[in-house]
């Protein structure tokens, strides 16, 4: 048996070393996040590697921030997805291009709901093969991905649909504050990244701030992720910059309909990687690129309106 | 009891969406996805289902944003909210039964209410791929009932859908409870031209009421199938004043109900535009509130 | 489909009311906690109002404080259960005699691992028939359960046990404070109390405080309840007297210790059944009996050493 | 390298606490319930393996408790954790793979190192009931690896267990693999007279080591089959003085490790007693920690 637990030490390293060590081409991996704590900084950096064959395992997967440039680049061999869209800055024409013309390349597609990727999600953390939902019956879901299976319950008799847990190679999840082993808090609703970082072999955490352990300690209601599942800590303040980061930044709405323009077109969107991941170094490079100002701005209307531990 | 004030001016997503805020009903929980569904419910809670509560894909169940909603999982619906906790716990609320109401959106729908998101044409090879599930097959199959959001047009409205990403009554008759959905199946879909109801027995689709304007002929030629009707055709009721002068409270710039997104975009003034949005419909949501008593 | 929600209303009720409203003759219910927090007023209660035949399901069960009591007073007739036992206190001398002797009266046993019954209360939960887990394979806990099934997992054939959901008929959750709706904060560890809320068909809270829901609002990632599986609200502060409470007050060694000496004959237990439940009118009663003082210096104890947002 | 000081004066509780410290490394996680072996982890921590994990079934993982252990899951467990979550979760936590080491109790253990935590005799109408399998089933099913604290006696140590609560090699061989069992199985067995390992082909148990004093015939009178013994029989490492002198700022009384619970029973006095010792158990631990760094 092969130790699974990560010890309790220093972990802090660089985006670009920790997905230089973890993504390999081929590699199945897992984005985490729900709408917002999008781990953008880390899709930057596998593309900026340009990581080949990648198997992705998403359960909402927002556009623009998320598996798309992936996608677009022709990074991607196949897609575990219940959901792919732009919310807000509009549908998703990567996507749509990959999907409905093979643009750039195909991808293989394997679709389940958000309640049963959550499930496999689950099942993969809690180190069993499958879990049954009750979602997914007597739809074409299962008839177009045959890993959904049934079977009928042994107890009542009913009718339930099987998924198989998944277990990514590797995950990368954004939160708020996590100490230098990475006992992560993450603030505001969870997503699924409690069973992602438990379900995936090696786990990076991005992080907007590394805190003492002390102060995890304080709270400790507050850590969904212990330390024995984290590989890397990645101090990356403003890492979801597009979406937002509960107590932190808000969403920067005009600069996704911006995006979502100049994904228009194959074209487009390639002049948008050219620019805002081939041409900076790093994060740091497209937090520059952004503009601070700009940032603190999204951080300060955060904070002005919501602050955690308040209630107004 | 007060007098009803039906509102002079409005346009048609705020009816279709003052017509989904009724699909609410108060002490209910309603399980909602982005977009003019949330909207509605937010619409619900400030008029007369105050007590009517919203859970969120996110993990978010409760909350009470005072700013812009930009997103169904965006930072401002952990605010104020009863509990923030994990993605799965609220499916799972869902699947268990503690949610009695859900809206959801769809690209066609079916005689029985069957919705595909997912893809029009051939899976392999979609003429327009959507974006998928998301939590759509969860509520379909496990919310108390459903109401879905719809455009009118015959493309959308067939006789078998595509691709069926969420159960409605299947192929008609007990054929939902033999497959073993829990959930009740879909209540109601509103679009741009009416509002529809199923039947108790067969659970087929009939049309129960037309927008202003709308008759039943025009419907009827917007659909894919040989619709059933009511015995008689209502209109459909007319957003109040109230709850217009919210709607444009809860999203001042039209971002789902209107052309917003347009101006917000602009590369030179979009941001200053929406830093601006953010902080007024900080004030004006918090009044909105205060006005409430939530 | 019967409405399992709960509605958004003021729930603050006594526990008399709760125990008398939701607990019949040969109810399934469950009491939460584990270790501490166990809803000790409410079992107290459940015994003063001589509720017979019940059905009990639990996963880690305290002795002096929990289901034995109702199992020493002869109204168990069948437990579900993974430990059960004394811990410092020593071995539960009521259980023995019931398990060995069928004294007062015989119980049906029905047994699990500390796992597995938590994997049936979260698939309970779920509104899942039944669970997968890789505990109890090889055991003879199967042999002498045959609600314990096997399947190969249809995903890589490997033997995997099956554990049907636990939905008790009522639940009793001790929790550090709620609003008056149920929306209830767990401090410190959590047992299986998030999905004991959820399984149960009704769920009575009984609270050290009852706090104005900003307070709740404040802090939305230490709810654990939601108040939309409450039915009931009771005040009851020092409920887990014997135990302790995270953060508000700490176990009562001596007072188990002498309750394990009371209880080591039948005679013993029934004359302190006697003077502590049916003597006595309520737990304020217990409480002024045990005194106040006594409890005060229990709190005392715990604030001085430990309080939650703090690490010294 | 520092010289290793032995104790002079221990009992045979600390004797079996210090080898159940020894089982745990440095940068280890472990799963451990109540009484002797959480004392033994917390000594281990306290010395040789400061970065040792501990997580326990309430729900808490890397607790640095500052006050005197009353229980597996009382409040003290949660003092400066880096995490309190749900039992669920750290049992799926040791089931996905996460914890390294472990420690149970039991009544009986057979040669292929099961145990049975349950009950003696028949299950239906025992001679002795215990307290049913709690975390040990899942702990032996799942952990990484684990030891066994035992009494040695010979209705104790016998052939074949009368309740199977925990699986060990099952029937010797690969039995446990086929079993579908993940956890690697029994690593040790600490009694009350010596230690033992297992073979690692064959899953059978011999004996290692004597504890100071005891010869291994006296411990095969205590063995209800026909023991096998390792090439060479050691002598238990006894307790070094720092070892006994953190078990007693542990556990000052003897609550777990000695007779301390007699004095705290008493109606008049105890109560008081119990108080102090609570005061004195901070004031101690505390500086202990300080000590350590930790």
């Amino acid at each position: 048996m092969k130790k699974l637990s990560k010890p309790a030490v220093n972990k802090v390293t660089t985006l670009k070393e920790a997905v230089n060590r973890f993504v390999h081409d081929g590699s199945y991996v897992s984005f985490g996040g729900i709408g917002d704590r999008t781990p953008t900084a880390a899709v930057h950096e596998v593309a900026r590697q340009q990581k080949k064959g990648l198997r992705l395992a998403s359960d909402t997967s927002v556009s623009y921030v998320h598996d798309s440039i992936l996608i677009g680049l022709g990074l991607v061999e196949s897609f575990e997805i219940a959901y792919n869209w732009g919310g807000i800055w509009g549908p998703d024409a990567v996507y749509r291009r990959a999907l409905e013309k093979g643009i750039p390349k195909p991808i293989k597609l394997e679709e389940y709901s958000n309640f049963a990727m959550g499930m496999r999600l689950l099942a993969g953390s809690l180190g069993i093969p499958f879990m049954p939902v009750k979602s997914l019956l007597g739809s074409d879901i299962p008839v177009h991905n045959t890993r959904i299976k049934f079977m009928n319950d042994p107890y009542g008799g009913e009718p339930v649909a099987l998924v198989p847990a998944a277990n990514p190679e590797v995950a990368f999840i954004h939160v708020q504050r996590c100490d230098v082993m990475g006992n992560a808090h993450i603030l505001g609703h969870l997503g699924n990244d409690d069973s992602l970082a438990r379900a995936a072999r090696n786990v990076v955490i991005t992080t907007e701030e590394i805190v003492p352990t002390d102060e995890i300690r304080r709270n400790p209601n507050l850590t969904v992720i212990p330390y024995y599942c984290v590989d890397a800590v990645v101090k990356v303040p403003f890492a979801s910059h597009g979406r937002g980061c509960p107590y932190y930044y808000s969403m920067d709405v005009p600069f996704g309909l911006q995006l979502a323009e100049q994904w228009g077109t194959e074209a487009g969107f390639n002049r948008w990687a050219e620019e805002w991941i081939f041409k900076v170094d790093d994060w740091d490079g497209y937090c520059r690129k952004i503009g601070w100002e700009r940032l603190t701005r999204l951080a300060e209307v955060e904070r002005r309106h919501q602050q955690y531990g308040e209630a107004r | 009891m007060s007098t009803i004030i039906y509102a002079q001016n409005y346009s048609l997503m705020e009816l279709m969406a003052a017509a989904i805020a009724r699909e609410f009903r108060d002490q209910e929980t309603a399980f909602v996805g982005v977009g003019p569904p949330l909207i509605a419910a937010m619409v619900a809670k400030l008029t007369d289902a105050p007590n009517l509560t919203i859970a969120v894909e996110g993990g978010t169940i409760g909350s009470s944003p005072r700013r812009l909603l930009t997103c169904i999982a965006d930072t401002t619906i952990c605010e104020r909210a009863y509990s923030c906790g994990t993605m799965w716990r609220n499916f799972g609320d869902q699947q268990r039964g503690f949610y009695d109401v859900g809206v959801i959106g769809g690209a066609q729908i079916d005689k029985y209410g069957n919705v595909n998101a997912t893809a029009l044409g051939d899976y392999n090879r979609p003429s327009v791929r959507v974006a998928g599930s998301g939590g759509a097959n969860d509520i379909g199959s496990s919310v108390g009932r459903y109401s879905v959001m719809m455009r009118q047009e015959k493309r959308r409205f067939v006789e078998r859908v595509d691709y069926l990403t969420v159960p409605g009554y299947l192929d008609g008759g007990d054929a939902r409870i033999k497959a073993g959905l829990p959930g009740g199946g879909p209540h109601g879909v509103i679009t741009t031209m009416g509002i529809f109801r199923f039947d108790e027995e067969s659970g087929e689709m009939y049309l129960d009421k037309c927008h202003p304007g709308i008759t039943p002929e025009k419907v009827k030629e917007n659909v894919g199938w040989d619709l059933k009707m009511a015995p008689s055709i209502g209109t459909t009721e007319p957003p109040t004043q109230e709850q217009v002068e919210i709607m444009r409270v809860l999203d001042p710039y039209g971002l789902y109900l209107g052309s917003g997104r347009e101006g917000m975009g602009d590369v030179e003034k979009g941001f200053d535009f929406y830093m601006e949005v953010l902080d007024k419909s900080y004030d004006a949501m918090t009044e909105l509130f205060r006005q409430k008593g939530l």
